[in-house]
Order: C-alpha cells, then structure tokens, then sequence
C-alpha cells in the first residue's frame, strides 16, 4: 500500500520541517548571542589590551596556527591544545612568552621531532599572541578541558 | 470501559474519552494543586498520563482498529520514556 | 448527536494508520526526539532534584490546566472535523477545525502569558537547569502547536474550497494525525514538568 | 548521455581526480610526519601539508559535485545546459585559482600569502578548512554564483523533478552558508559560533542534500526503479537529516564559550543524526533488490552501496560514538575526531562523487552503458583497496585517540601531549601503511580509466 506514503507529503515534510528546525535554530541562536557576554571573557578584548589581543588573534591567523595546533578543541591534532596553555604554563605571560620564543628559536637541523616553523616573531607580536592565548584561556567552556593538559 | 462492537470507533466512544481526559487532567492538576509529592504519587500521576496517551492513540488517531506493525508505535512510544522516567523518579527518591 | 455511527477513518480494520504513511514517519521522528527529551529531563532532575522541585514552584499549574484542556479540547474537535468529511459534509468539517484551531489560539496565548511572566523575572535558558529544561521543552512543543495550527489551516482551506469528499480525505487525517501527536506529547509534558516532583 | 552539454561535466570529473591525487599524496606526508617529525622540514610543514591534505578534498569534493550537476541537470530537466560556455570557463577559473592556492601554499610561507592575497583589507584567513586566501574566497563565491545562474537557468526551462531541486537547495544553500566565512570577528567565541555555520551546516546540512539527489539520480539510473518511489525516499531522508542535522550543530558548541544548554540539545539532537544515513543505507539496498534490470555498469552500483554504508559507519555511527557531551568532554579534539573525520568524509562525500564519475564517465567517453569487463573488475579492485584502507585508517586512529583520551585526559596523572603522542607512535606506523594502501587503490581507480579502455563494453549477460 505504498500509494499511502506520497510523494507531495513527503516533500512537504521536508520544506515545512527544515523551515520549523532552521526557525528554531535561529531562536536558540539569538538566545546565545544574547548569553554570550557572561561568557566570552569580552571584557579583555574592551580593556587596554584589547588591540594587543586583536593582533595576537591576527598573528594566529596568518601563521596558520590551527594547522597543528587545537584551540578550544578545534583544530589540528598535531601539537598541543592552546586555549588553556596560559593555564598551563601557571598563568604566567612571561612563561608562556618564553616557551614560544624557545621553540621557534630552534636550530633549523637536528632535531628529529615534531617541531614549530621558525617564525620570526618581534618581541612585541610575542606579547601580543600571549595576550591572545591568555584571552582565550579565560573564555567560559564548560570546564573543558578536563585537565591542564589539554 | 470501552468494549469492541458497533461503535467502538464512533464518536460517542471518543466523546467519553474526551471527557475522561478532562478529568483526568484535573486530578493530575489537583495533586500539583495540593503539592503532593513523592515517588508513589509521580508514578501515579506518570501512569495517568501514560494512560492518556494511550486513549489518544487508539482513539483519536484511530489506532484501535489498525493491526500489524502501526498499532504499536504510539503505545511503544509511550512505555519507552515513561519506564526511563519512573527509573529516574525512583533512583532520585 | 447525529454522527454516533460515523467512524474515524475507514469502517473496517487496515493495516495502516489513517493519513498518509509519510506523516508517521515524521510523527514517530518526532515522538522519538520528545521521548529523548523527557527521559533526559528526568535524568538530569536525578542529579538536581531540589533545584527542580523548588523551581517547579514557580510555574502556574493554572495555566497548565487550562492549556491541557485546551489542547485536549482541539483534539477532540479534530476528531469531530473528521468524522464530519467521512460523512461528506465539507462545511461541517471547517467549522470544527477552525473550532480545533481557536483552541490552539487559546493555548498559545496562555503559554505566551507564562512566557512573559517568567521573562520578566530575567529567566532564560540560561538560569539554571531546571529553566532550561522548562523552556526548552515547553518551546520546543510551542513551535509544534504553531505548526499544527498551520497544518489544520491549510487543511481548512483546502476542505472550504471542496477539496476532500467522503472517499477522498486522506489530507483532513494527515493534519489530524498530527495535531495529535502535539496533543499526546503535552499529555506527557504536563504532569512530567509541572506536577511530578 | 542524451544530451551534447552534459560533455562539460568532464574537465570537473578529471580535475577533481587530479586533486585527490594531491590530497593523498600530502596524507601520506603528514602521516608519515605524524611519526617522523622532521620529515620535509622545513620545507612542508606539518601545518602547510594539512592545508594542502584539506583543502584538496574540499575542492575537489566541490568540482565532483559541480561535475554531477552539469551532468545529471540536463539529463533530469530534459534540455541542454543553459551556457556550456560559461560552465567550462568556470572550470578553468576554479581549477586555475586552486592551483594558484595551493602553489601559494607550498611557495611562500602563509604569513607572505596573506601579505600578498591582501588579508589585511579583509582578514578571513588562517582558520581550519577556511585558510584559503580572501581572493581566493570571493573566487569561490564568483564561480559558485556563475554555476548556480547556469544550473537555475537550464531548470527553469527544462523538466522540474525533486532530484533537480533538491540538488539546488543543496548547492544555493553551499554558497549561501560559505558566505559566513566572510565573518571573522575578534571575539573568538563568536569567531567558531559561526564558523561552524559553514563546516557544520555544510558537510551535515546542505551537503547531505547534494548527496542524497546524487545517489538517488544514480539509483533510478541502475536499477530502473520507478522515480516516484526513490523521490520519495529522497524527500524523506534529507528531511530526517535536517531535522536531526540544524540542531545538531549544538554539538560543536558544548566547549567553545557558547551557553551549557547547547550540551543538551547538541546531543539529543545530533544523537538522531544517524537516523538519515541509516535510511540511505536501507534506501540503497532495498532499491537495488527491487531492481527492474541488472545495469551493465555494475561498478557503479558498487560505489553507490558502499557509499551509503560507509557514510552511515563513518557519519553515523562513528560520528554518534563521541556526540553525546560528557563522552565529547573527554574525546573533543583527539585523534577520535580525526578517525570520524576520514571515514565520513570518504563514506559520505569521495564516495558519492566517485559514484556519479563511476557512472556517468563511460558514457561521456562514448560508451553506451558501462566500460569494459576489464576495466570495471579493475575499479572493483581500486573500490575494496581503497574501502578497506579507510576502514584500517579509521580503525587505528579510533585505537590512537582511544589511548591518547585515557593517558592525556582520564589518568589522575596525565600525560602531557607530546608524551601520550609518543605512546601512540605504533599506531601512527599502521595508519600510515594503510594509507600507502589506499594510495595504490587510487592509482588503481586512475588506470581503470585506462586498461582496458579499448575493449568492449560488459553486457549484462557476461555478469549474470
């Protein structure tokens, strides 16, 4: 009795159900961006450093850090979480300036492991990607991750 | 209280159901009314509804007098989630 | 009552439900996603029992009442509706929708007072988990009794302008079917979210 | 083939081939990085090869689409395309702006692209899977509008069947949603939110629309079933898929900043996303068992099957393996996301597009129905190397993230990362060779165009 299941219903199941779910996306999205303040650490980015994060998130960008690297999670799996490296590295910028200064600061040769590029960063766009990564670790997930490391 | 025959799928049949939904709404209203609570109470008030549900099924969407696989969804539908809930009531008492 | 020896759908037994199959599939589509839903609602009040029966409180049972009467009301005029077209009385069968979908108004409008009320407070989805379970459910099933409403509507139009008879009705139990379904999920949601506790 | 335009879905079929070449051969490198990791530094490193590994894929999972829609739009509206000129001047745009991409990619380092592409005007850059140059993006976007006016202007002609209009809500809904990769705000919250409005809605909305019509074109093609039935079902499952799939993008925003509640819709919803490729399975098998003829091209009716039960493994069922939150709180992010990522990918999207060139290929080169016995046994051949390959690939990163969760994120003492990498070095070596596995089933796949090419078409009767 296939002649019970027809075609016009089926399609009208489709555009009337994508329409219900698209609508009801929109509503929870609306409602997000409306709850967002409390959890977007956005305070930083209206503070002092606020330009200096722009830059540093900047920074990530063009030097295609997600290509190895996770941040909240997403990302390459290829090098460390950094969302809470501030975290890890005891919530110290300095710590966490000199970690990035180390590894891109070695030899070109010689070392048999999974390596940063040796970007040529300033002094300066290294505070700005610690202010970045701090920025980022005072982002509200959850509780993720489980641990410091990440 | 409503017997196979004639006009089990009549209208008069789901008028009295209808009316015995009401009723059964307003008990389930008047034990929140009261705030009566725990574990015997929720699981009665669960097996009103799951009771509720069932007439709608069979007799406002007519699945009484389907047979096979399609008598079964809604009743199915109706043990499932209120098996998981009673579990839960019962766990959080 | 001249109507006591019409049938719902067809007189004889069948192997499938009245209205079309595709609408089932959805149907049961949805009862899965509502299934899922209340049975999480419950495990999560597990793990926050007072928070929930504290917050229960707060709700209007009142307003409950009045839409579960509300919604079973429709139901039944949707019952009504469609006995009228097995019999081929197109006109009768409008006038009951439209009866099913005023009192589909009702309820929307009721909700959307509690609605109001809760955010006045400042409640959103974010408050706490028991708001959000209550709102989220609650919403979730507000948008399908707006959809409901629209699928009798279409279902009016077409039954006014003579497009169903007493053998060709299929489209009057589709939307019947379903505004159903929205009536028997509440069913469930009324006593699980505000009377349970 | 009935119709001459239908001739302009080949460039697109080649030229995907060319780039999934390139896309497994820079697997191949990062796989082997994945366990030496200096290897090709600093020339290609790591974060380059994965560009080039993943934006290889996505465009020439795009052309394999815009291939399949030059070539079954006309066929389904019954009338030549609209401007076949147009479409194979878009074909060299396209194939000239990736290949400008990726030589931009590989010959200077990222930071001198975005210097040179101009970024800074507008910063769109240096975000996963978006990482092409802005130029490059409005390229896209020129190409995906031309397409699209070509594609709507034949339809409007011609016949309107459900899977024509699917195809197109799929493919204007592609270009609509890819303009949210125009949107990069500072705030990095908001930044993902909505990046996930292009990947997500993408590969778990819109696409699954693309792909449904496609298999749905191929399935009426090869078993002869009546279009009613199949239409039907196509409606059906890309309903479920956007009922289940809309709000299943909750189930990317359970850690990134967004609002708890996205925990509990993310996950029922998303729970639910197996269910459309479920029925795609059940509605391949079951309309190649109602079958009215046995298709010489049975090769195609292969990847079709195939497609629809690997998309269901790798979307559904290993994608339902780490949706729901508090397991995503331990796997979100390990090499478990990478596992899901290559087995839905490959199930759901390479192999529908290698259906349609698989079906439709014989026929633009000239042949009746099928290519010959020689030629189909070969591509049966690449289909099982290449199928299993990806099994093995996904079952040994399954293996690494199951044991880099446990040592980097469950034990009361964890691992730092690149310890608990080291752990995992063993599987690392397996899913590499398995990829090495996978590059011969595509070479395989290549010569099957190839030998054999001359001999006779397989009859029905030499398979029965």
């Amino acid at each position: 009795m296939s002649e019970a299941f027809t075609k016009s219903m089926a399609r009208n199941i489709f555009y009337g159900g994508a329409f219900f779910f698209l609508l009801l996306f929109l509503a929870l999205t609306f409602d997000t961006i409306n709850a967002l303040p409390k959890l977007d650490n956005r305070a930083a980015l209206e503070s002092p450093v606020g330009p200096q994060i722009a830059k540093g998130k900047h920074l990530w960008e063009v030097n295609n850090c997600i290509g190895c690297h996770t941040l909240l999670g997403e990302g390459a799996y290829f090098a460390p979480e950094l969302g809470n490296v501030y975290k890890r590295y005891g919530s110290n910028l300095d710590a966490v300036k000199g970690r990035i200064k180390g590894l891109i600061s070695l030899p070109a040769e010689g070392i048999p492991m999974r390596r940063m590029p040796r970007f040529k960063f300033t002094d300066e766009e290294i505070a700005a990607l610690a202010e970045f990564l701090k920025y980022a670790s005072e982002i509200n997930t959850s509780g993720w991750p489980p641990n410091d490391q990440g | 209280m409503f017997m196979y025959g004639k006009h089990i799928l009549g209208i008069r049949a789901c008028t009295w159901v209808y009316f015995f939904l009401l009723v059964l709404s307003f008990i389930t209203y008047l034990v929140g009314q009261l705030g009566l609570g725990g574990l015997e109470v929720s699981l009665l008030v669960l097996f009103f509804a799951l009771m509720k549900g069932h007439l709608v099924g069979l007799y406002f969407m007519g699945l009484v007098r389907v047979k096979g696989f399609w008598h079964w969804p809604v009743s199915i539908w109706l043990i499932i989630p209120g098996v998981l809930i009673s579990i839960a009531f019962y766990l959080a008492n | 009552m001249t109507a006591t020896t019409a049938t719902i759908g067809c007189s004889s037994q069948s192997k499938y439900p009245s209205g079309d199959l595709a609408i089932w599939v959805f149907i049961l589509a949805e009862l899965l996603v509502f299934g899922i839903f209340f049975a999480v609602y419950a495990f999560a009040r597990m793990n926050n029992v007072e928070l929930f029966n504290e917050f229960q409180q707060h709700l209007d049972l009142n307003a409950a009442l009045i839409n579960t009467w509300a919604l079973i009301t429709s139901s039944y005029f949707v019952v009504r509706a469609v006995a009228a077209i097995k019999e081929g009385n197109s006109q009768l069968c409008v006038r009951w929708l439209l009866a099913a979908i005023a009192m589909g108004a009702v309820f929307l409008v009721v909700k959307s007072g509690e609605y109001a009320h809760h955010f006045g407070q400042g409640i959103n989805l974010s408050t706490n988990s028991f708001y959000m379970f209550y709102l989220s459910l609650t919403f979730f099933h507000f948008m399908h009794v707006i959809m409901g409403m629209v699928i009798l509507a279409a279902v009016a139009i077409k039954a006014h302008q003579g497009g169903y008879s007493a053998s060709d009705n299929t489209g009057v139990h589709t939307g019947a079917s379903y505004w159903h379904m929205v009536d028997l999920v509440w069913l469930i949601l009324f006593p699980l979210v505000y009377v349970m506790r | 083939m009935q119709y001459q335009s239908q001739k302009v879905a080949i460039p697109y079929f080649v030229g995907a081939i060319v780039l999934f070449v390139a896309q497994i051969l820079f697997g191949l490198i990062m796989g082997l990085q994945y366990v030496m990791g200096d290897f090709l530094f600093p020339e290609i490193p790591f974060n380059v090869a994965r560009m080039v590994h993943t934006n290889a894929l996505i465009v020439w999972l795009l052309m394999g689409f815009m291939g399949a829609a030059y070539y079954l739009v006309p066929e389904e509206a019954e009338t030549e395309l609209h401007s076949p000129f147009l479409a194979k001047l878009m074909f060299w745009v396209f194939f000239a702006a990736a290949g400008l991409t990726v030589a931009g990619y590989l010959l200077v380092p990222y930071s001198t692209l975005a210097d040179i592409t101009g970024n800074e005007l507008l910063p769109t850059m240096g975000r996963e899977f978006l990482e092409q140059p802005t130029i490059t993006k409005i390229g896209i976007v020129v190409v995906a509008l031309a397409f699209l006016y070509n594609l709507g202007m034949t339809i409007l002609r011609g016949r309107k069947t459900a899977i024509n209009l699917v195809l197109m809500i799929g493919l204007v809904g592609l270009a609509v949603l890819f303009l949210f990769s125009f949107y990069n705000p500072t705030n990095l919250v908001l930044d993902k939110f909505f990046w996930w409005w292009v990947v997500h809605l993408w590969v778990e909305g819109v696409w699954e629309l693309i792909l449904g019509s496609i298999l749905a074109f191929v399935l009426i093609k090869v078993t002869g079933v009546d279009r009613e039935i199949i239409e039907k079902w196509l409606y059906i499952i890309i309903a479920m898929a956007f009922i289940s799939g809309i709000i299943g993008t909750g189930h990317h925003f359970f850690w990134i900043g967004t609002p708890e509640y996205w925990q509990w819709w993310g996950s029922i919803f998303s729970a639910l996303e197996p269910i459309p490729f479920f029925m795609m399975t059940i509605f391949a098998f079951s309309m190649v068992k109602q079958r009215r003829r046995n298709h010489p091209n049975r090769v195609a009716t292969l990847w079709a099957l195939g497609a629809s039960v690997m998309a269901f493994l790798g979307a559904g069922v290993w994608g339902f393996m780490h949706t729901l939150s508090p397991v995503n709180y331990y796997t979100h992010g390990s090499q478990l996301t990478a596992a899901h990522g290559h087995m839905a990918f490959y199930g759901a999207y390479v192999m529908i597009v290698l259906t349609i060139i698989s079906y439709a290929m014989p026929l633009l080169r000239g042949r009746t129905a099928a290519n010959s016995e020689r030629q189909q046994t070969l591509e049966i051949w690449s289909f099982w190397l290449m199928t299993i390959a990806m099994t093995l690939i996904t079952l040994f990163l399954t293996a690494a993230g199951i044991l880099q969760v446990w040592l980097q994120r469950v034990l009361d003492s964890p691992l730092p990362f690149m310890a608990a990498q080291d752990q995992l070095t063993v599987f690392y070596w397996m899913r590499e060779f398995a990829g090495v596995m996978f590059l011969i089933g595509l070479l395989l796949y290549i010569a099957s165009f190839f030998v054999g090419d001359k001999e006779p078409e397989a009859s029905v009767k030499t398979i029965a």
